[in-house]
């Protein structure tokens, strides 16, 4: 079934005020596009779950979305702190739910799976057990010993971007695939972009880098470069300056304010945003192809 | 050797600790240059795991973070974060981990949470676990590098974000940890390593520097073992493939905290 | 390392008599070669483990290596009984263990993570839970309702063939793969066996084709040909001729002692075997290619 | 239309059940042949799924077993066993199951394991669940093909491989599986559905069947619906399929078990 519609109208259709939202991908892959379409039409009250909330959750707490926050690691990956979320986690005026990245990524596997919760191995750190109470303990009945548990995570809407992806939302994925599947599998609606929209021959051309199957997916976007200033493997490179510029961006609320009235609010989509990032920032992130041996599947 | 700065100190003496063969849990910074330094002399044969799911990288430049395009393109396998979590680390199949956070105690326990007295009221909110408290629990043996500064090393940390010695070996068998936990502190200084009780005691020292430097620099009354060691100087050979090949613009190197 | 070493020193060297097994493998990339080698050196009271005994182990447990099977569908896929595994059980002269597929693959997955057991949501069909005393239950402290939990699987042996494998082990697997990685993850040694041997930048080309690291591997063997009559997706078809002769083959005692002299006694190794199989069958078994697109996993 | 086998009459009714769209937990043989028979048909979209990892499989010839290398090739996606039984069936993401064994009972369990009286000293020892024990838990909805015979339909089974209505819905609810379990029993001779309290009682005959054969091959006391239906006649077209296009060798047609 063809669910392929602009970003906009996706964000608008399937994320609502007071949702939980999963924008997924490890460092790699983060749906930043998406993350600035859900600022610019002005969504409050989210829960905003996230291994590492990265730039993107840093920005969407400065624009006012959020609520809350869900995570286990909360800073600027390479650089040192998220300073948005942090303030305001300092300042009381952020709730959180906080797990190792084990944990959180444990609570997505039993929502993927459709369990209730999955067991961990004991740390012989209890401190975060004893200040989230999410955190349970089970006997394990065959040791006697206890296990640690953590709740399935399901959020409303996972928003996961990829290389490629055919009109159906069936998604190829290669490079770091952190916990994209996991968060397709767990939320309930699934909000897709993708670098490249191919016919569907391409994906059924290798069946195993398939690791989202259409019938769970509820939108597709095609949003070329979607994933600045994180990357895109084969696609682009991480925006390291970036980074490292948000770092300063963020020191003080009025260049926090500046910046998304530049690069979120006057911009219209993302292509229009990748326009604006100039012909250096494009040639400082290009990258030279290597590709994959072939495989052969057989035709039986 | 002198004007060596913290970070080569660190870098040098945490790479000697690796051995050939391991399977060493990476962080970005000065772990990834310690271990492509042992890999590049005594350990060719060590593979790098990176939380983000990359097995065996050998990254064609310094990656910034540790889910760098770098690290994937040419590495032996990139799996899902579950399965770094659970088949690699939780099973068994990690040797070596690094830890690192703002406290470490006298018993190798750290915190990477946050400063103050209630977890709901964070005067500094620090970013959290990671991987940390798994990589602690469950490497078979983990290191941590540090600067040797007193407010670093509170006789108690704020907050257990990764668990230390737990008393020792039999400390953590009780709490059912597969690994020893951080048997080296690597500091500016010297080398802290747990003695039987778990506390972490001065092992050995860098030329030129002194037992009452590190004593000084430590939260808690630090005891010396008995047979004190000094640490190997560190050779051009070292220096050069640190400054040369691994981090020709000093990004790490320069820094010494 | 070099892990690269002959089949019949593989097996000599790390399958021991008593040993439990798991061969790996739905459908797809069965270790016959393997099992033929384990049957020429006489291995005795074995456990074999395999959701599916298949061809296999029915050959094995006729050959008498075998104390006991563990498994969740003991047939001759697509044809029918499992004659020899199914007579030797009615007959009480070989032990079982009884899973669901999902039971099984249940216990392979927390094997393979490290868990004491796993957790799977009720069914209604408590007569295996009542049947087979490893099957228990938990109570999930969020909802106060019963889970049903398996115990962790730790073969001494896993027996997995793969597609492509550089010397050191590390294999690219693609097609059906049911439960190798896991089998590979649980063990405590990983037996492997290869269509190809490759350069290990072949295997560097595409990590996220590769399930099985070199590191936790114990022994690579290079064997053509190894899964017949099952198949290697790309490489050779599955011999279906094969397993409905093997329905008749296993009715009777004679015939089966007659199929073990010649094609496993008889044979030196499977390149012998292979040989012996012929042209007709050969070319019966010929696959024409298919192949994956290419990626980009890009220059950094 | 005389003279239609066992195999027609399950297939065709079986495929009409089949609703465009559905995600379906395919079997090899009958039910493959139900499914593909929807596909060419009134459901275009339905999604074919196996147990051994297969998504969207468009084979090209009959596979004998469901791990068929024609599954895979040219399927959207292949995924590992455990995935398939939590992402897809546990979490439920299949909508549709089918389900076969040697016994089907008055509630519609099923036993697959064993005839006799005692699990550790079998009669005759059956295959066992294999995916089944779970597919009757959470698919949406269980279809089961079998010709109706009296040693098929026992009062009891004398093992439960698979759960059948428990009760109805509530019984269902109440031990908290997710998917309505066995709603339709396509025969040869009609089609049993559960009632309110989870009984199999009959609802369709085939043209020509009569209640009495139904019932004179069931194991229990039949009851017959207060609105029998009889099944829409097998048409041209539909046979035509199934005989040119996907069994053209009569592999599963002419099987009348």
């Amino acid at each position: 079934m063809n669910k392929l519609i602009p970003l906009s109208e996706a964000v608008s259709q399937f994320v609502h005020d007071g949702d939980s939202i999963y924008a997924a991908g490890f460092t790699h892959l983060i749906p930043f596009a998406a993350g600035h379409e859900i600022i610019r039409q002005g969504r409050r009250n989210l829960t905003l779950a996230r291994a590492t909330p990265d730039l993107i959750y840093d920005q969407m707490v400065a624009a006012g979305c959020a609520r809350k926050v869900i995570f286990s690691y909360m800073g600027n990956p390479g650089v040192g702190s998220l300073r948005i979320v942090r303030t305001e986690m300092e300042a009381g005026r952020l709730e959180w739910e906080e797990y190792s990245h084990f944990g959180m990524i444990s609570r997505l596997q039993a929502g993927a799976a459709g369990l209730p919760f999955m067991p961990m191995n004991q740390t012989g750190a209890t401190d975060l057990e004893h200040a989230n109470p999410l955190i349970k303990r089970v006997t394990d009945p065959y040791s006697g010993r206890e296990v640690i548990v953590v709740p399935a995570l399901n959020p409303d809407v996972a928003i996961v971007h990829v290389q490629r992806a055919d009109k159906d939302g069936n998604a190829h994925l290669w490079g770091i695939v952190g916990e994209q599947k996991e968060v397709a599998f767990a939320s309930k609606h699934v909000l897709l972009t993708a670098e490249e929209i191919v016919d569907e021959k391409v994906i059924r051309s290798d069946p195993n880098r398939t690791l989202i199957p259409g019938f769970i997916v509820s939108a597709v976007c095609h949003v070329p470069g979607a994933a600045h200033p994180s990357y895109a493997q084969g696609y682009y490179d991480r925006d390291n300056e970036f980074y490292l510029n948000w770092d300063k961006i963020s020191e003080n609320p009025e260049t926090v304010k500046n910046y998304l009235d530049e690069w979120v609010f006057s911009v219209k989509d993302r292509d229009e945003y990748w326009q604006k990032l100039g012909s250096v920032t494009h040639n400082r992130l290009r990258v030279k192809a290597r590709y994959s041996e072939k495989i052969n599947y057989g035709s039986y | 050797m002198t004007n060596l700065t913290s970070a080569e100190l660190m870098i040098v003496n945490a790479a000697r600790m690796l051995q050939d063969g391991d399977v060493v849990f990476v962080g970005v910074g000065q772990p990834n240059l310690a271990c492509n330094l042992a890999k590049r002399t005594h350990a060719p044969n060590l593979v790098m795991i990176y939380e983000a799911g990359v097995i065996g990288a050998e990254p064609a430049r310094l990656p910034l973070s540790i889910g760098d395009p770098t690290l994937v393109s040419g590495a032996l396998s990139v799996v899902s974060m579950y399965d770094i979590f659970t088949n690699y680390l939780q099973r068994g199949n990690v040797d070596v981990g690094f830890l690192g956070g703002a406290q470490i105690d006298k018993y190798g326990n750290i915190n990477a949470t946050f400063i103050g007295t209630d977890y709901a009221h964070p005067k500094v909110r620090l970013p959290g676990s990671g991987g940390a408290q798994e990589i602690a629990a469950w490497a078979n043996r983990c290191y941590i590098m540090t600067p040797h500064q007193k407010r670093r090393f509170p006789e108690k940390v704020d907050f257990v974000t990764s668990a230390g010695t737990l008393g020792g070996k039999d400390g953590r068998e009780k709490a059912g940890l597969r690994g020893k936990g951080p048997i080296g502190v690597i500091t500016d200084i010297g080398i802290l390593e747990p003695d039987p009780t778990g506390e972490l005691v001065l092992t050995a020292l860098h030329p030129g520097k002194s037992t009452e430097e590190a004593i000084n620099n430590t939260g808690w009354a630090l005891k010396v073992a008995a047979q004190l060691r000094t640490t190997a100087p560190i050779t051009e050979k070292e220096l050069g493939i640190l400054h040369n090949e691994l981090d020709p613009t000093g990004i790490y190197l320069k820094n010494n905290g």
